[in-house]
């Protein structure tokens, strides 16, 4: 064990991902010579050269493109698209073809390739630059959906989706760069993609969450334990797939559910995961499950009301306070 | 002056490019009856009128070289060496077609011949072609990449971030437009505002040339000529072929933006009899073989059909296989 | 009163405001000399010529980020994109500009412009040309997102599209153009944004739907009438703004809830219908909802099993037998 | 030989220029501080260097003349005529800026100015600025519209679309990159297959001209040249730029990837002083008229920053406002 940074982890993974497997190849804008926009690929270009480690003109949709017939050719690319919000930009590539091809083809493609995003919100970067869009990727089939809350989530699971067969969306939390904790130095440190991890037991409410999401809902789960609240906190870490077993085992046990997501409400993935529980647990249900999300607005810049617009531990907390209070 | 077909290639070579356009010709036909027929569904775009341009560039590549189109992309296939049964299997959705019924018309592929894909995504190959010749350059593998695509395509933004990206990469990727002058309804020069293709790649110091889609030699030899240089430089070429298309842009059009003296006059420059009288001309084959490689070249498509015709429909449990490996 | 089909009555619309509003531009691919992809522009090129009626190339990203700006500049555009699935290539414009525009600007911008596209599945075209995305426009604020179901609906509905100052995103069901029905002739006939239609009153289930799932649940109801199940088909109409009084009344009323949506199932729009009513119905709700969704799979081609992943009658007749039999 | 300035502007107007240049200067100046000292938060990118294209450039141009640009963009705004208090309250996020607080840095805009906006999606402004030209013509008016970029926007899908479109729709477009070498650390030709960013638009047919980017009266003649070519014709033209910026990309970026000779050379090249000079050289205006004029910039940046810090939050209610109409 070693402690890190979320950031340094990623790095890891990659590095050992890259001296594991030769077909590993990093490409994206600012990746090589810049070393990440966000310094994830610090120290990539010097060790494992240009030809391994590539820049790329600021061409989102191609980006993506080039990876997936990379990936169709023998390669294992991790493309970097500079941030989620780019994402929109190479939608064609990703859910017309990346997403497509094993199945259209009648399953003789592979394309085994990942795309890592910083994203979320709450740095002040305004409406196009601030946007949580983990739901879009969860609604589209044929792709892997990750988003690691610790380091050494970020580390497993990343190494996972580089060598898995399957296309597969890493996203990484803007805010959780900096975040640190204690990562396994096996290079053989694998988390399978799918399984969700409790991250604190509980009895009386289970909060489901991802990324950020999960820290906070810790920190309110801690604060709620001083109120007499128990709750158990689930990880999801793998949006797609989603690990049904470990989030309805939790709310059968605890009755009650808060999902927090950072993205948009409507039609956000709370709402599948709330009718996840609705659909399975019903009998056992004691209230409505209730969703903490991102407010249902375009960003705005001034940090005064951006707050308003993300989960907060104190949004966390009311709604566990609502749940177990009974009425609802 | 025309160059001597002799020059070119030997003598059952020059006969097989006939076949190989003759078998394209008869086999959109029969797609044609069978759409009628209610046996194809979906859309249907058929190549006839621009044969030349698939059997041509083909020949000139190897036989590993990566080969990917759009959605008109039968003959492509074909000509590349897809069994017609399993392409006409494919388009009548049964199991035994080449994607297992899953693709349709515009997604043939078949990995063991290189031939990487129909995209009926309007420019959806680009990128992809260029990702893999970056494999294959970080592969050393001794192959390049054939990208067609209509003169519709070169206005989206992945034909720019595509060529200039081959470039900066010095990637082998042999770009190929098949200009048969309409996208859909929209003739090229009411979408392009360069509407002579070539002089487009200019912009990423891309060399390129404008060939003659309607004379398989031509084409022939100028994709030869050129995949050679893209295999010995690693670097891109641009190949514009002009061509036509005979046919409504899919089964559901009945092309009327075209004026009948247009068509005529494509028409008279039809591939198939122009390249048969030439082969006739220079003795290189007799009307009675040509006789018998289109009665063959028919037989062939209509055994297709029967194999399509008689294949068994996927099972319900496709559905939900080959999503994830 | 005329009986047209659901094409006839979309191009109505578009002539009809055209003549209302010289500001009001049609743009797209093929849209004019070819009279569009699937017809519906027919005869807007020769009665308001090629200033007013625009073939574009193919642009997708562009023809949006087009329209967006002539709208900012005093037009309203309708612009076309040839199928849903091009959408895939704007989303920078639809979701990263159009929507933000009037909100990151503070107000000061106003972006009046309608987005046509037919989409839908069941017609066998494959993965590429078959997707139900109307989820993806609902989950980013900013827009308007209209489905109709009839031609009267269509037209109405249209024609608010095109009058509001917001922009609008207006879809059209490939498998609903020739279906027939009554059309108001009134060129001041137009549908209210926001509110949903009881398209058949009923006492013992609500089956949400929309566009061509609400023409398979009035099937549906039909038949299960016959069985003395009574149905309320409460047909969304606009997907953004949803109209909860609408549901939650009916559902109020029944206490069982089907909900029926063309998209993929995991993320979808029934997800946040169905947490939407859990969350305000939980107290008179009898079963928990049941989602009848397409499938989350990339469509297949072949018709014998492309017709397994997109909601039947039969799979919705099943469904609220499920609800209805008290099991569930 | 380089002209004499009389030959341009009368000396009023040359004076202002360098008013302008120096009120830029001097705002991102204040910005870096505000910057360091936590009241302005987010993305910060100045435009330090740039001057003498935002001045130019918007002295070519008629008064009701569109201008788009990209995240960089507080000298275009302020040179355009925004009020430097708002435009400094929108940095700080507060409820007297110009977009009341809700767009920030990268997204100014002023439409009493026909200031169209700040885009921080690289790209994303050249379609809108095809679409703003487009409601130009044809609502009849007067008015061409301006659109800024930087040289590593030109490899996104959007620039190719977009200039096709407006050569083919016959649009007063008139497109300027800024072509200051960088896309943050990614030089020009590790970008651009063809990094003579004006020779890129050969593809379209659309004429073009590259302009030294650090002389003020050098951008005017070109700009007002080719903005008064693009009103009569009603066709876009292109001009490059050629630039620096003295900062990083932005305030998080230490700019390492330039070699301090590199940076140096440019220095010697900035145009504040050296505009200056010329200004003197010829007699237009003396060192203390200089000296007055740069004590107003900074008074009036000071003041800007004053009015930024005592301006009130938006209310919480603002969240909820300007998403619909
Ligand atoms: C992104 C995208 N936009 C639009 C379409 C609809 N569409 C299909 S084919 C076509 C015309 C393409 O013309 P061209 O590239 O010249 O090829 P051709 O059909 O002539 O072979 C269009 C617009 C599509 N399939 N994909
Ligand atoms: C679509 C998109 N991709 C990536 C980015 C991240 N990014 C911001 S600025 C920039 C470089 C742009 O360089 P250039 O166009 O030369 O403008 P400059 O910053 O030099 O003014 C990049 C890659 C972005 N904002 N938008
Ligand atoms: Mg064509
Ligand atoms: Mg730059």
């Amino acid at each position: 064990m070693a402690e890190m940074t979320y950031r340094d982890a990623i790095n890891l993974a990659l590095k050992e991902e890259m001296r594991h497997d030769p077909s590993v190849v990093v490409l994206g804008e600012d990746v090589a010579l810049y070393e990440g926009s966000f310094k994830v690929t610090r120290g990539l270009l010097s060790e494992f050269g240009e030809e391994r480690v590539k820049d790329t003109p600021i061409s989102e949709n191609t980006i993506i493109g080039v990876a997936v017939g990379a990936a169709m050719g023998g390669l294992r690319p991790v493309a970097e698209l500079m941030t989620v919000n780019f994402a929109l930009l190479a939608m064609d590539q990703i859910v017309n073809h990346m997403t497509k091809i094993h199945y259209m083809f009648g399953g003789q493609a592979v394309v085994p390739m990942t795309i890592r995003m910083p994203g979320g919100g709450g740095s002040q970067l305004g409406a196009q630059h601030s946007q949580s869009l983990e739901t879009f990727f969860m609604h589209c089939p044929g792709m892997r959906v990750l988003y690691p809350s610790t380091p050494a989530d970020a580390k497993g699971l990343l190494k996972s989706a580089i060598r898995d067969n399957n296309p597969a969306i890493f996203l990484e939390h803007e805010l959780l760069y900096n975040s640190k904790g204690d990562v396994p130095e096996d290079p053989e440190y694998l988390i399978p993609i799918g399984k969700a991890a409790v991250k604190r037991p509980g009895e009386q409410v289970t909060i489901v969450a991802y990324a950020r999401m999960t820290v906070l809902a810790l920190q309110a789960a801690e604060e709620l334990a001083g109120e007499g609240i128990s709750c158990e906190v689930v990880d999801l870490r793998s949006l797609a797939p989603l690990d049904d077993d470990t989030i309805l085992a939790s709310v059968r046990k605890t009755g009650r559910a808060v999902v927090v997501e950072e993205c948009w409400r409507t039609c956000g993935l709370g709402a599948e995961i709330a009718s996840r529980i609705f659909e399975n647990c019903f009998d056992v249900l004691q209230t409505p499950v209730r969703r903490v999300s991102g407010l249902d607005v375009p960003m705005p810049y001034s940090r005064k009301i951006e707050k308003l617009c993300i989960p907060r531990k104190e949004t966390i907390i009311q709604a566990v306070r609502d749940v177990t209070s009974g009425g609802y | 002056m025309e160059t001597r077909l002799r020059m070119v290639l030997p003598d059952h070579e020059l006969v097989r490019l006939y076949e190989q356009m003759f078998l394209s010709r008869e086999f959109e036909d029969h797609c044609a009856e069978q759409y009628t027929k209610g046996n194809i569904t979906g859309f249907l775009h058929l190549y006839s009128g621009q044969e030349a341009v698939a059997v041509g560039a083909t020949a000139g590549l190897h036989k590993d070289d990566y080969i990917l189109s759009a959605y008109r992309e039968h003959a492509q296939a074909i000509v590349r060496g897809a069994d017609p049964k399993r392409v006409m299997a494919e388009l009548f959705g049964k199991a035994t077609g080449l994607c297992k019924g899953k693709g349709g018309s515009m997604h043939l592929f078949d990995p063991s011949l290189s031939f990487m894909g129909g995209y009926a995504i309007v420019g959806g190959q680009f990128p992809i072609s260029v990702g893999l010749a970056f494999s294959s350059k970080y592969r050393n593998e001794d192959r390049i990449t054939a990208c067609f695509f209509g003169d519709g395509a070169v206005n989206q933004g992945t034909f720019h971030e595509s060529l200039n990206w081959a470039q900066l990469w010095e990637l082998p990727v042999l770009f190929i437009c098949e200009n048969n002058f309409y996208g859909i309804g929209t003739e090229v020069h009411r979408s392009s505002a360069l509407a002579s293709i070539h002089r487009r790649t200019c912009g990423y110091d891309i060399p390129s040339e404008k060939v003659d889609g309607m004379d398989v030699i031509a084409v022939y030899k100028a994709v030869k000529y050129a995949a050679e240089k893209v295999r010995e430089t690693g670097r891109p070429l641009f190949i514009e072929a002009t061509t036509y298309r005979f046919r409504g842009h899919s089964m559901s059009d009945p092309g009327k933006y075209r004026s009948a003296a247009e068509h005529e006059l494509w028409k008279s420059r039809d591939p198939l009899p122009n390249y048969a009288k030439r082969l006739l001309e220079e003795g290189i084959a007799t009307r009675e073989a040509l006789d018998a490689i289109e009665a063959r070249c028919r037989a062939g498509v209509e055994e297709a059909v029967a194999f399509a015709e008689e294949s068994p429909w996927p099972e319900d449990s496709e559905v939900y296989s080959d999503i994830y490996v």
